[in-house]
């Protein structure tokens, strides 16, 4: 167990990270905190893939001659989209939440879901 | 085969009339006149077939093939033609019927009614012509969306019922259909109707193979009412007359039955029903519904209702001729068919003529009234008279030829003797109708009860019209109480209010109006008279009136019957 | 020019996405004819690109020229063909809707054409990488789409769809991350060669990539149980956008499971793999059950259609599940089928809450006779959604059933078969009260709350909308032969297996 | 009412206006430099383009969000967002016309040469341009709040 | 590659980060702790030799999404709660433990860390490998992430172009605003 906790420690930190996005998605009452668990949630998933990217020793995919050996630079570029596809969605839903809060009133889910069913 | 437009034009021509009719919803004349005009168009296209079709000749119309399995084409062969020369013709009768009774309540939506008809009838013609398993299930399923408008017709909560229960068993029956022609097609690669059966289907995996037939049956069961599938019909009598007339006495119940027959004679055909072993179960499921709903037609105290058990146990009729497999049998199932059509239709349409006129639905309401209406009654006679199989009718033709073919099958003895007891007891719930109605009055009826004696047996139903739920609930059907009242439920309290006494004689008991035909309208005693006619006709010389000529070449084409 | 369609069909919703901001500018009735021109245009191309498909099979593109699998491919077979076809159509129709329907401003139209570009980028995309992009741009267009109604429960539903979309686009990239870390590669078709080779069927990673990407698009085609924000989004988003994402956003999602299946795993990982196979079906079949038994259910007529949905995908998936050549024919038809069935209920149900006010189904009682039109093309709809022939909705049923059989799988068969019975039970109480029951509202439109904001008139083409669906409803029947013969021709490993 | 007031962001400070006014250039070179840079360094339009826009947002912090929304034209942003999209797909289609494929950047060596660097550059500037000109009115967005747009024209049907 | 002391504290202070964000009650609290979360995950993209994921993500993550969510939480009221912690549901705690047990059992099957050849596909596999060989000589650019992602990948990254634009726009639209103003 320690040895391979040792040698893919990365991705128990990633399933860690997913699961403590996916609680604050399901349990924060907060709609910003639901938010903020969506973005924990994501960045587990880039921390999979740029893990994934990494060879020991490797360097930045910047290529010079001698410069050798790289990381993949295919999972960085992935990532980078991936990352920008997550600021836009939380850019649109922080924009939701402030029509949603003065509209409502309130944050809290709980509440709306009262104010929303009536 | 030939290729023709015939098929597909009598299909088109009631189709075309859907938007016509629609269109013509303030000007009532033109649209009935529209109506009459493509009934005779339509007859005629169908009636021009006959000779070609009696000299072997096989008209037909392929739509094309739109998608694996599915191919839609129409072809009018003997066991085709017999229906849809039946539909069509009754179709006229009705149409004139439908003017009087529509007119004569002063209905409303009678535009919708008019166009849902001619949609049925289109759908009748499309099952009655189908060259497919596949075809004949999309025209089936279209039957019952054209006529779920009729049934709904009078829009009361009964009738919502009614047609929330018809499109249940239907549509139920629809999928047993569709299930049933999926493996059909799966195991013998084609639906095409062969006269003699699918070879396909004579070797494939016999479980298979009767799961299949099972579905088939029980999908046109449905609308062929065989027990337990029966309920919906009786609660469908809330229509208008003529829908019941026509639709449940024909179009609808019949493609039930004509389903059953397609897949009796076409897809499986008889050497195969034989091997699999499932004509004897549709057979003593036919007899057990015959038996069953002539007895419980018996305490039905609402004429249609009456009717409608009555039809329930003539269907079977139809049902076990087929299951039978025998020439004879055959034979007399499928010249059933038209006999029961044109003695049913007599007898809707005067039950519709009386409630037009008397606003009396009830059986027990009805004493003297053949003083009122003589005419109808005397149709009436004539009718329940060949339902029973007395002679010069119809409906002695056939059964005449059911019960030959039930003695020639080794053990059929039990099913000859169903069809006779089922005989008596047709003669048991229409004999005191025609009885009391000219023998009796409305102040003396009351001293002797309806049903007294031996035939009926049953001296708890009384006759002062509350009958039935109070005190004869032992023995009821059971979905008898889901539509409480039924007796005066009929769309007749919706727009009458002011009338309170639901039917019977009016104070100083019925007028007489002779028999010169005052006690209705011509547009209804005619389609009255009609039927009756024809069903004498076919009693007394039934060659001429080519049905039963229709019938043997059926019978003679198909390979593999047993003589 | 012919071979350049493909990135031409995405790049130019993608331009014409970007000129109304600019343009509103200037006048701010600009984004109407802009969407308009763009989406006449994307149709003639998706015809185009559709006939040549027919007619000379698969296209393939590199882009950039950059060969595949190292650029991005973009790959147009009968089923894409197909789907992108569908999208300019149905989009261009809705478009007729909105003219009066609105809402009008310039974002508004801007966004719907991004989310134009977002599908058929999905549809025509070779690469699974490439699909989530496009699949986050599809999404974020629909969350602002359904925010754009005046109704301030649309930015609630909105919020919920975002954070739920987004969790199933995430696992969707999860997913791919285990593919990755399994193959290296991220073109379809290479992975579906390395899939073989370089990783068992029944490897860990492989079965881990296949329940997350599956379940990430579930999540976005709204199978039972992860269909909840699907109601509140139909529901509440402006009639225009019902019409429209309920038309094609779970369709091209349901097309991407498709070609996620059949294009990437193959189907002989299927049949390496049944419990992946039966895991599909099994919830497919919940689906169709739970979808219906909600639908009955419900009061909204709206709602009640959102939950046909998830019913009626059940039964897409169903058929790509069972992943015989006629189940997959039959799937796709009742794909494209329902895509213009659901859209045409939805833009009846404006019509008519525009033109009485009623919205729930007691509300629909006699509006048969108030207003015929619609009504009657509602009528109709709904009788070709329960599968009444010889509607399209009956050709795909008959498909399924079909392949079902064929495969032997009968507690399936039965789903199916009694799937018709569930539709029917929601559609039938409804085409029942319309027709057959005394009206429960009299009141004129205006004295009815308003809820869209956007003006209630009813223009011609909002009705024709309704209408020409409702023809296509059961004309598309006859285009089935054309779509089996592309089907067979261009999913050769998968039809002629 | 001004969303300052209302949200209570800003406080005047003179060593902030000073310190942004002196740093602001510097940033915006900055943000240039990542932007073109990312050929041979980390950093690229996107990268770039945060950067930038960041820029008006410090200004927003230090004079006043409504300060800022009147130094910076809307017209400036909308067109920036719109020109960026266009000028990536226009160079996209722009080989298309020479008869190559979508975004086949070598065809335009005949017109200059590095062609494929500068159309990378000119795909990372448009993007740098959509990235910086959304953060800014996403920045401003967010700020203003949500009930502004209660007689918006679009409504008039 | 073995976990190595830095690496350790910085997954440490990630996680417990995380988990701030996650049991803090107050939000600005919890958003505070995101932000020294995303400046942690940056430095670690940077320790994987991944600068450009680094810059983006410093720059996006720590910077501008934290404005963002100032400028949301400034436009609504921040709700003076009691107590520092939010409360834990154990049911919610149980559910979403149960997916992270079933996910970690699919690491050992993920290549290890840092791991090459044959193991690790994605680093040695062809499509990397085509990347890193001819990248330069097909795209005359030194930084093979900025070739493959303006040129192999060019579509990708219009698409995240249009992402940015879109959400922009739909921006807008939740917002009801005609511009940007």
């Amino acid at each position: 167990m320690f040895e391979l906790l040792n040698s893919h420690y990365n991705y128990f930190a990633v399933m860690l990270l997913l699961g403590i996005g996916l609680y604050m998605l399901i349990e924060s009452k907060n709609l910003v905190k639901k938010v903020i668990g969506m973005n924990i949630f994501q960045t587990g998933i880039f921390l999979f893939f740029i893990t994934l990217a990494f060879r020991a020793g490797g360097n930045p995919p910047i290529i010079k001659e001698g410069g050798g050996p790289y990381v993949s630079p295919l999972p960085h570029v992935l990532i980078l989209t991936a990352i920008v596809v997550g600021v836009s969605l939380t850019a649109v839903a922080l924009a939701l939440i402030i029509r949603i809060y003065t509209e409502y009133g309130t944050l809290d889910e709980d509440k709306l879901k009262q104010l929303y069913y009536d | 085969m030939t290729e023709s437009l015939r098929p597909i034009l009598a299909i088109l021509v009631s189709t075309v009339a859907i938007p016509v009719i629609l269109s013509l919803k303030r000007r009532p004349n033109v649209r009935e006149g529209v109506t009459l005009t493509v009934a005779f168009a339509k007859f005629a296209i169908i009636a021009s077939m006959v000779p070609g079709v009696l000299s072997g000749t096989q008209y037909e119309f392929a739509l094309g093939q739109f998608a694996t399995g599915i191919e839609l084409a129409f072809s009018v062969d003997p066991l085709g033609l017999l229906f849809g020369l039946l539909a069509s013709l009754l179709w006229i009768v009705t149409s004139f019927y439908s003017i009087g009774y529509m007119r004569g309540l002063d209905e409303h939506a009678q535009t919708r009614y008019f166009a849902s008809f001619a949609a049925s009838l289109a759908s009748a013609v499309g099952v009655a012509f189908a060259s497919n398993l596949l075809t004949l299930f999309v025209c089936y399923e279209l039957l019952t969306v054209s006529t779920y408008p009729l049934v709904t017709h009078d829009e009361t909560d009964e009738a919502r019922a009614a047609g929330r229960k018809y499109l249940a068993y239907t549509f139920g029956g629809g999928v047993a259909v569709l299930g049933g022609t999926v493996l059909v097609f799966v195991l013998a690669g084609t639906t095409a109707f062969t006269p003699g059966g699918l070879e396909g289907l004579a070797t494939a995996d016999p479980t298979l193979a009767r799961a299949a037939f099972a579905l088939l049956a029980a999908g046109f069961g449905v609308k062929a009412a065989l027990m337990p599938m029966h309920s919906w019909l009786p609660d469908a009598m809330v229509a208008p007359t003529p829908v019941s007339g026509l639709l449940h006495a024909v179009a609808v119940v019949k493609s039930g039955v004509f389903g059953i027959a397609r897949v009796v004679l076409d897809v499986y055909g008889p050497v195969t029903m034989e091997q699999l072993g499932v004509a004897l179960p549709l057979a003593a499921i036919a007899a057990f519904t015959l038996l069953t709903a002539s007895i419980i037609a018996l305490r039905q105290d609402n004429l249609k209702r009456r009717l409608a058990y009555s039809t329930i146990s003539q269907l079977s009729y139809i049902v076990l001729g087929l299951a039978l497999l025998k020439e004879d049998a055959l034979t007399g199932g499928l010249l059933h068919i038209p006999a029961h059509a044109f003695m049913k239709l007599t007898l809707f349409f005067c039950a519709g003529a009386i409630h037009v006129e008397t606003h009396t639905d009830d059986i027990s309401d009805m004493a003297g009234i053949g003083k009122r209406m003589p005419l109808t009654m005397a149709a009436f006679a004539v009718a329940a008279a060949g339902m029973a199989g007395i002679p010069l009718v119809a409906g002695f033709v056939s059964k005449w030829y059911l019960v030959i073919g039930a003695l020639s099958l080794d053990g059929g003895l039990i099913f000859a003797a169903a069809l006779l007891v089922s005989g008596v007891l047709n003669i048991a719930y229409f004999w005191p109708i025609v009885y009391q109605a000219y023998f009796e009055s409305p102040e003396g009826h009351d001293e002797k009860p309806l049903l007294e004696g031996p035939l009926g047996g049953r001296d708890e139903v009384r006759a002062d019209g509350g009958d039935g739920h109070e005190s004869g609930n032992t023995d009821d059907d059971s979905d008898e109480g889901e539509v409480p009242n039924t007796e005066h439920v009929d769309h007749l309290g919706k727009h009458r209010e002011d009338h309170e006494h639901h039917g019977g004689p009016p104070a100083g008991g019925w007028d007489d109006r002779g028999w010169r035909g005052g006690e209705s309208t011509w547009f209804m005693l005619g389609p009255i008279l009609t039927a009756a006619t024809l069903s004498l006709l076919l009693g007394t010389v039934p060659y001429t009136a080519v049905f039963l000529r229709i019938v043997d070449t059926i019978v003679s084409n198909l390979p593999g019957v047993m003589a | 020019m012919i071979e350049q369609l493909p990135v031409l069909l995405v790049v130019l919703p993608i331009i014409g996405g970007a000129i109304p901001l600019a343009a509103s500018l200037v006048s701010d009735r600009a984004g109407w004819p802009v969407a308009t021109l763009t989406l006449i245009g994307q149709a003639v191309l998706a015809g185009l690109l559709a006939w040549t498909v027919s007619t000379s099979g698969t296209v393939s593109y590199a882009v950039g020229g950059f060969a595949a699998p190292y650029g991005i491919e973009l790959v147009v077979d009968g089923l894409s063909g197909a789907v992108a076809l569908l999208v300019a159509v149905v989009s261009l129709g809705v478009l007729a809707y909105a003219r009066q329907a609105g809402p009008h401003s310039g974002p508004f139209y801007g966004l719907y054409l991004l989310l134009v570009a977002g599908l058929t980028g999905m549809t025509v995309t070779g690469d699974v990488f490439n699909l989530y992009v496009f699949l986050e741009i599809t999404g974020l267009a629909a969350y602002g789409l359904v925010a754009s109604g005046r109704d301030a429960s649309a930015a609630v539903a909105a919020l919920k769809y975002l954070i739920i979309g987004t969790v199933g686009a995430s696992l969707y990239l999860l997913g791919i991350g285990y593919l990755l870390a399994a193959t290296g590669t991220l073109n379809m078709a290479d992975l579906a060669t390395k899939l073989g080779e370089m990783a068992a069927y029944d490897s860990t990673l492989v079965l881990t990539a296949f329940g997350l990407m599956v379940g990430g698009l579930t999540v976005k085609v709204a199978l039972f149980p992860l269909h909840t924000w699907q109601p509140d989004a139909y529901a509440n988003a402006p009639d225009t956008v019902s019409a429209f994402i309920s038309a094609l956003v779970s369709t091209v999602s349901a097309y991407a499971l498709a070609r996620l299946l059949f294009s990437v795993f193959t189907v002989e990982f299927l049949t390496a793999v049944p419990v992946a196979r039966w895991a599909l079906v099994g919830l497919a079949c919940v689906s169709i059950i739970a979808g219906s038994a909600l639908a009955v259910s419900q009061d909204s007529v709206q709602r009640m259609l959102a939950y046909s949905s998830v019913s009626q995908f059940g039964l897409v998936v169903a058929g790509f599940a069972i992943a015989t050549p006629l189940a997959v024919v039959g799937a796709t038809v009742h794909l494209l089928g329902h895509a213009v069935m659901k859209g045409g209920l939805f833009a009846a149900t404006g019509v008519i809450e525009r033109e009485t006010g009623a919205t729930t189904v007691n509300g629909y009682a006699g509006m048969g006779s108030r207003v015929p039109l619609p009504a009657f093309s509602f009528a109709v709809l709904s009788l070709a959604m329960v599968g009444v022939p010889p509607a399209v909705g009956f050709v795909g049923k008959w498909y399924i059933v079909l392949g079902a059989v064929n495969a032997e799988n009968w507690p399936v068969v039965a789903v199916l078969l009694a799937s018709t019975l569930l539709t029917l039970a929601y559609f039938a109480r409804l085409v029942e009260r319309l027709y057959f029951a005394e009206a429960t509202i009299h009141s004129e439109p205006d004295e009815v709350p308003v809820t869209d904001g956007s003006g209630q008139a009813v223009s011609f083409g909002m009705i024709a909308v309704v209408v020409i669906a409702a023809a296509l409803a059961v004309a598309l029947t006859a285009a089935v032969p054309e779509l089996q013969a592309m089907l067979e021709d261009t999913l050769p490993p998968l039809l002629n297996q | 009412m001004s969303s300052d007031e209302r949200t209570g962001l800003y406080v005047e400070s003179t060593i902030i206006m000073t310190t942004v006014r002196v740093v602001a250039p510097f940033v915006l070179t900055f943000a240039l430099f990542v932007m073109f840079h990312g050929a041979d360094s980390p950093g690229g339009g996107f990268q770039g383009g945060v950067i930038a826009g960041s820029v008006v947002m410090m200004l927003a912090f230090a004079y006043g969000i409504d300060a800022a929304r009147e130094w910076l034209d809307v017209r400036v942003v909308a067109s920036l967002a719109s020109g960026g999209v266009l000028t990536f797909a226009a160079i996209g289609l722009g080989t298309i016309l020479l008869g190559g494929n979508f975004l086949e950047y070598h065809l335009y060596e005949q017109f200059i040469s590095h062609a494929i660097a500068y159309g990378i550059e000119l795909v990372e500037l448009g993007i740098g341009g959509i990235v910086a000109s959304v953060a800014i009115g996403l920045f401003f967005l967010l700020a203003a709040g949500f009930g502004h747009a209660v007689d918006a024209p679009e409504d008039e049907s | 590659m073995t976990l190595s002391l830095i690496e350790a504290v910085l997954l440490v202070f990630v996680l417990g980060c995380a988990i701030g964000a996650a049991v803090l009650r107050d939000v600005l609290a919890s958003l505070m702790a995101f932000a020294a979360y995303s400046l942690g995950i940056s430095i670690i993209w940077v320790m994987l030799e991944a600068p450009d994921v680094g810059l983006t993500e410093a720059a996006v993550g720590a910077g501008i999404m934290t404005i963002l969510f100032i400028l949301a939480l400034a436009n609504t009221v921040r709700p003076q709660e009691n107590g520092l912690f939010e409360s834990i549901s154990v049911r919610t705690v149980v559910l979403v433990g149960a997916f992270v047990v079933v996910m970690i059992a699919t690491v050992p099957s993920l290549p290890a860390i840092g791991a090459e050849g044959a193991a690790n596909p994605v680093v040695s596999g062809e499509v990397t490998q085509h990347y890193i060989d001819n990248a330069y000589a097909d795209t005359e650019v030194h930084n093979a992430v900025t070739a493959v992602l303006a040129a192999y990948r060019g579509f990708d990254t219009l698409g995240e172009a249009v992402v940015v634009f879109s959400a922009g726009v739909a921006a807008l639209t939740v917002l009801r605003q005609e511009v940007f103003a």
